[in-house]
């Protein structure tokens, strides 16, 4: 059943996972503008924040959010989209105070804006390098959420998605997915040594 | 008047876990020493038995001198962070008649096999300050010719001590061995002498410390594996 | 009733020279002597390498601190940056004179050895101050603020148990409190006064800065506290002085309570370096046990424990000393 | 406001921005980066009144080597290597995240032998993080020689690990799907005497330190920690045991055989100093319990699957999260995939970097020597929360 908090938003999409194979039990995509009051429903109810972590996918700039209970322990994924040229993202250091460490470690990486953060300046990287985000993909090699979000099972048991979100939809299994999906597993195991990586050589 | 009560026991506690700080420290101001002293004492055999230190070639079967290895480059690019550099043995110079030969052969049509490059490399550089000790190398290698060495007391006073050659590494290690198997086999030969030829106690520092790239024989390879690099 | 004379003048001399000699020679046995203890109570051998038992270990040491180079911090006040650990020094070459080694072994014994040797031993806590101010570094400073209300707090419980024997025996005179002392242990004063000599030893390792009141060069706070930005022989000054005091406020201590050159039998200066150095172990033993005091649990245990103590004794061997 | 002759108007970038919010006549301190009880390269802006901390800030990045960008070049078994120097302390627990995080999202079976040494592996190397915050802790409170002890204890777990690995600190002994080898069979006896051994010397542990009085007053009821803390910060492992929380990775997201093992969770409720110190402690008495349990019942078998994956194996697309419970709390490893020949998108979740975000807010108003307290029972190891 849906953890309170989640339930009296309207998120953009809610589905179940399986813990086994994904690690959270719950993924959830919310609107930029109501991230901080559903940050204050989740410290009500007792969720401590894991993470904020950035992701930079072919739709958008993604912020993904990690949290988790200590005592009902069930991981909650929230991810917020925000357009690539203004990654801008209402900051929850008001909220959970040990948000703001992660918001400007976001920042360093991605470049990602958090409006209202107490102490916005960088955190890891030194400030004379302010505007080189080691971790944003050039345009080219950025991949779709849905990609990202793949695996089998996915999707199957969505407990709410808002009309018009179609970013996670799990194209219908049709028969090429199956073919595909079949050698896909077969090839995997014993990945030929062929495709040498070229590795660590360029870094 | 029973919190005066508490801190009265917590005080008397407190002056006897002092003592009993003090009695633990006498008992090992008097118990035996267990530090290892470097320079004279090395660690025993079998403690730096299990270590892995940086990596060494695998010597044939046959021919221990000789690595396994077939220059198939395969270890230099699973490397993370590129300390392998090997450059492959050049085919055996022809003669001229013998190159006139086999030009006349390949007008013919008829394909002349030409002598082929030897398998085992020329040269094997192994750059130890880079490496993380992965063994993504050694599962790489399709022949098991990679392993780690048990190096423990590695020193250098300079970046270059540990721009390691292997092959010549190899080569003295097989030299060492068999100079060992003669005196053994000497000794058992005469087996009437008493003190046993390799003594087998703690290996002497010098020996420890690997054989460092020597500039006679590789300058060439030394400039090439800069710029591999 | 030794007037101004030509002998006072040469054995002053002597004394001076003689007392000299000895603190250096001491500094450099307890330098080796605290190394050995600390190796040993950690399992390892301690300094091993330079000469039989690591012996030469602290003339490498002072060798060392000799040819380093004397730095001094940009904008330091260097007059007082390097009157400091001079200050520190030398004073507590006076305050050896009045001891009493043996009969023979006392340099100048005046009627008021003690009180000179109280009032000398103020002036380290300047040379603290001094060095905590003039090098220019916040955490200098902090150990100066700390070294000086450290040492103020602990002069008198120290006061009050050394005037606790002063009661008891009458003078102020060392040679003659140990005269009245006898030879065999409890006749000594340790026995009569042992609340006295509770307080004295505690307080004498807040008065030394030595653990666990090592609080004015607090390394894991203040990174080394006033000696922060001393290097060579500044820092070398320091050193032995804190160790010239060690052995000082030991000996003071032989002296008052156990007996000073007295011993069961044939007394001499040897019984004397004996209990001395047996006190000095027992503030080695203490530094490598314990943790370091808080700041206020250090001023705590002074005003709250150690004055009142003190206070009580004193009215005990006042009354005392009244009735009988 | 005229500033004291002592603070260097040139400052870097952090003390001016550190400075402007600065009140009269207060000293700007810089603890760090070069410190001796700042375990690592942690820098922190005092601003002190006096003795006492009116604000704290912590500077990072001074052991930043950016390991999530070196985890989207290298390919997955090529990784591996880094998780031994994200936290060198409790190396095993990161190699079990990073394999564990691959082997999720691959949907890898690991060997039961494997996984019993995989627990062995890292039970030994909480014990010896645990003994090395232990030593260095004591030694911030200024004592000496307890840190000597506990190295002549680790000295004998890091043999056993040596054994197991081939290495004595930055391990890289996790593959996907199992281990890198087995073990000789010395191992196990050497194992079996080291148990005992260390039992009776945690009780040298207590009566030497825990029991001493100055060390009781140092760290009681110093930077006390309520649960409400604990949620807004993140902070978990023995900082959240130690206020109340019985929260542990690996009974409340069992993975691993960790659901075979039973030990119960040392829980204190005080949230001070003392109770973390006990937490840790008691510690070290249920990992003892629970190799002794892995011992007794270590299957026979291959420590890796019939046909392992080779070190440039290529992740499945997907993304996995995989918590384990590390020696300073909750390590996390989220890895994203788009089936390329490396990773997407790692992120570490580093326990100190939650745990030490709550420094600030615990050290206003404390004395420095508490804010060395403090900050020793945090148990920080720096290039863990630089990352």
């Amino acid at each position: 059943m849906i953890p309170a908090p989640l339930a009296s938003f309207d998120l953009l999409y809610l589905a179940r996972e399986d813990h086994a194979r994904t690690g959270s039990a719950w993924l959830g995509v919310m609107a930029l503008q109501d991230i901080p009051a559903i940050a204050k429903a989740l410290l009500a109810a007792g969720y401590h924040l894991e993470d904020i972590s950035g992701l930079d996918a072919a739709e958008g700039a993604v912020a993904a959010y990690h949290f988790d209970h200590f005592t009902t322990p069930g991981r909650i994924t929230l991810l917020a989209l925000a357009p690539h040229d203004a990654p801008v993202f209402p900051s929850i250091a008001a909220i959970y105070q040990g948000a703001e460490w992660h918001e400007r470690e976001t920042r360093d990486f991605f470049g990602y804006v958090f409006t209202d953060n107490p102490n916005f300046i960088p955190l890891l990287l030194p400030d004379d390098m302010a505007d080189i985000h080691p971790l944003k993909k050039p345009e080219a090699a950025r991949a779709s959420l849905l990609t990202l979000f793949a695996g089998e099972g996915r999707g199957s048991e969505v407990q709410r998605k808002a009309e018009g979100f179609t970013l996670l939809d799990q194209p219908a299994p049709t028969a090429a997915d199956d073919a595909k999906a079949a050698p896909a597993e077969a090839k995997q195991p014993e990945a030929k040594a062929d495709d040498q990586p070229d590795g660590g050589k360029d870094a | 008047m029973e919190r005066l009560i508490k801190q009265g026991i917590d005080l008397i506690k407190g002056i006897w876990s002092l003592g009993v700080g003090l009695a633990v420290t006498a008992w090992y101001l008097v118990n035996r020493k267990i530090t290892v002293q470097y320079p004279k004492q090395v660690v025993p055999r079998e403690a730096s038995e299990s270590f892995r230190g940086p990596i060494e070639l695998v010597g044939q079967p046959k021919d221990p001198a000789t690595p396994k290895c077939i220059s198939c480059m395969m270890c230099v690019s699973a490397c993370p962070s590129g300390c392998i550099s090997i450059t492959k043995q050049k085919p055996p110079k022809l003669s001229p008649e013998e190159e006139k030969a086999f030009a006349e052969a390949e007008a013919r049509g008829e394909k002349p096999k030409r002598p082929v490059a030897p398998r085992n490399p020329a040269t094997w550089r192994y750059n130890y300050t880079y490496c993380s000790l992965c063994a993504c190398c050694i599962e790489a290698c399709p022949v098991n010719s990679i392993k780690f060495s048990n190096e423990l007391y590695l020193a250098g006073t300079s970046r270059g001590d540990f721009h390691y050659d292997l092959l010549a590494r190899l080569k003295r290690k097989a030299a060492e061995a068999k100079a060992a198997e003669d005196a053994k086999a000497s000794e058992t030969k005469d087996s009437g002498s008493a003190d046993a030829a390799a003594q087998p106690g703690s290996p002497n520092i010098s020996q420890a410390v690997p054989e460092k790239a020597d500039e006679a024989s590789s300058a060439s390879g030394q400039a090439k594996s800069e710029a591999a690099l | 009733m030794n007037e101004f004379s030509l002998w006072t003048v040469f054995t002053l001399v002597v004394g001076l020279v003689a007392i000299l000699a000895f603190i250096a020679g001491n500094a450099m046995a307890l330098v080796w002597m605290e190394r050995k203890v600390a190796g040993f109570i950690q399992r390892r051998p301690g300094p091993n390498q330079l000469g039989p038992a690591g012996v030469l270990q602290s003339v490498a040491d002072a060798v060392k601190l000799l040819f380093k180079q004397i730095l001094k911090p940009s904008n330091a006040d260097s007059i007082i940056f390097f009157l400091a650990p001079i200050l520190s020094f030398f004073p507590v070459a006076l305050l050896f004179m009045p001891l009493p080694f043996s009969p023979f072994f006392t340099a100048y014994s005046p009627n008021l050895g003690l009180l000179l040797i109280l009032a000398f031993s103020g002036i380290n806590v300047l040379a603290v101050l001094l060095a905590g101010w003039s090098s220019n570094n916040k955490y200098s400073l902090y150990g100066a603020a700390r070294g000086v209300s450290q040492s103020v707090a602990y002069e008198i419980p120290l006061l009050l148990a050394v005037l606790a024997i002063a009661f008891q025996h009458g003078t102020l005179n060392l040679s003659e409190i140990v005269e009245q002392q006898g030879g065999w242990p409890w006749q000594w004063n340790v026995f009569t006064q042992p609340l006295a000599f509770l307080i004295y030893f505690i307080s004498i390792f807040g008065e030394t800065n030595r653990s666990p009141f090592d609080l004015p060069e607090a390394e894991s706070e203040l990174t080394a506290g006033f000696h922060t930005e001393y290097s060579g022989m500044g820092f070398a000054l320091f050193f032995l002085a804190e160790y010239a005091n060690m052995v000082l406020v030991c000996c003071v201590a032989t002296a008052l309570f156990l007996g000073g050159w007295k011993g069961p039998f044939l007394d001499g200066f040897w019984w004397f370096l004996a209990k001395a150095y047996g006190l000095l172990f027992i503030m080695m033993w203490v530094r490598w046990t314990y943790p370091r005091a808080r700041f206020d649990m250090l001023l705590n245990l002074n005003w709250k424990w150690l004055l009142p103590l003190g206070a009580l004794n004193l009215l005990a061997t006042a009354f005392v000393m009244k009735l009988f | 406001m005229t500033r004291p002759i002592f603070s260097d108007t040139k400052g870097d970038f952090y003390s001016i921005n550190f400075e402007k919010g600065a009140r009269e006549n207060t000293i700007i301190l810089n603890m760090g980066p070069q410190h001796p009880s700042t375990h690592g390269v942690l820098r922190i802006l005092l601003e002190l009144d006096g003795e006492y901390i009116v604000r704290a800030e912590p500077v990072l990045g001074y052991l930043h080597r950016m390991h999530e960008k070196m985890g989207e070049v290298k390919t997955v078994g090529q990784y591996m290597a880094n998780m031994g120097r994200v936290d060198y302390l409790h190396a095993m627990a990161w190699n079990w995240a990073w394999a564990g995080a691959a082997e999720r999202l691959a949907g890898i079976e690991v060997p039961e032998r494997a996984e019993y040494l995989r627990i062995i592996a890292t039970e030994l190397n909480r014990i010896a993080s645990h003994q090395v915050w232990w030593g260095a802790y004591i030694l911030d409170l200024g004592a000496f020689t307890p840190i000597l002890y506990s190295f002549e204890d680790r000295e004998k777990i890091l043999d056993m690990l040596q054994m197991m690995s081939g290495a004595r600190l930055t391990f890289s002994y996790f593959r996907l799907g199992g281990v890198a080898n087995d073990v000789p069979p010395v191992f196990f006896d050497r194992l079996r005497e080291f148990i005992p051994y260390m039992r009776n010397r945690l009780n040298m542990y207590h009566a030497l330190v825990t029991g001493n009085m100055i060390l009781k007053q140092r760290i009681e009821g110093i930077g006390v920690m309520d649960v409400d803390a604990c949620n807004r910060y993140g902070a978990t492992g023995p900082m959240c045991r130690g206020s109340g929380i019985a929260h542990d990775t690996r009974r409340a997201e069992p993975y691993g055989l960790y659901d075979r093992f039973d030990f119960n969770i040392p829980v204190y409720h005080e949230g001070c100093c003392m109770a973390r110190y006990m937490v840790r402690l008691d510690e070290i008495e249920e990992s003892l319990k629970i190799l002794e349990q892995a011992v007794a019942a270590i299957p026979e078998g291959p420590v890796l699957p019939a046909k392992p994956l080779k070190f440039n194996a290529k992740l499945p697309a997907g993304e996995a999260y995989y918590a384990v419970e590390g020696g300073r709390g909750k390590i996390g490893v989220w890895v994203a995939s788009d089936g390329g020949k490396t990773p997407y998108r790692i992120k570490l979740r580093a326990p100190g970097f939650s745990n030490l975000s709550i420094f600030s807010e615990l050290a206003e108003g404390t004395l420095i020597a508490d804010s060395i307290a403090i900050l020793g029972s945090l148990d920080l190891v720096i290039p863990e929360v630089d990352r």
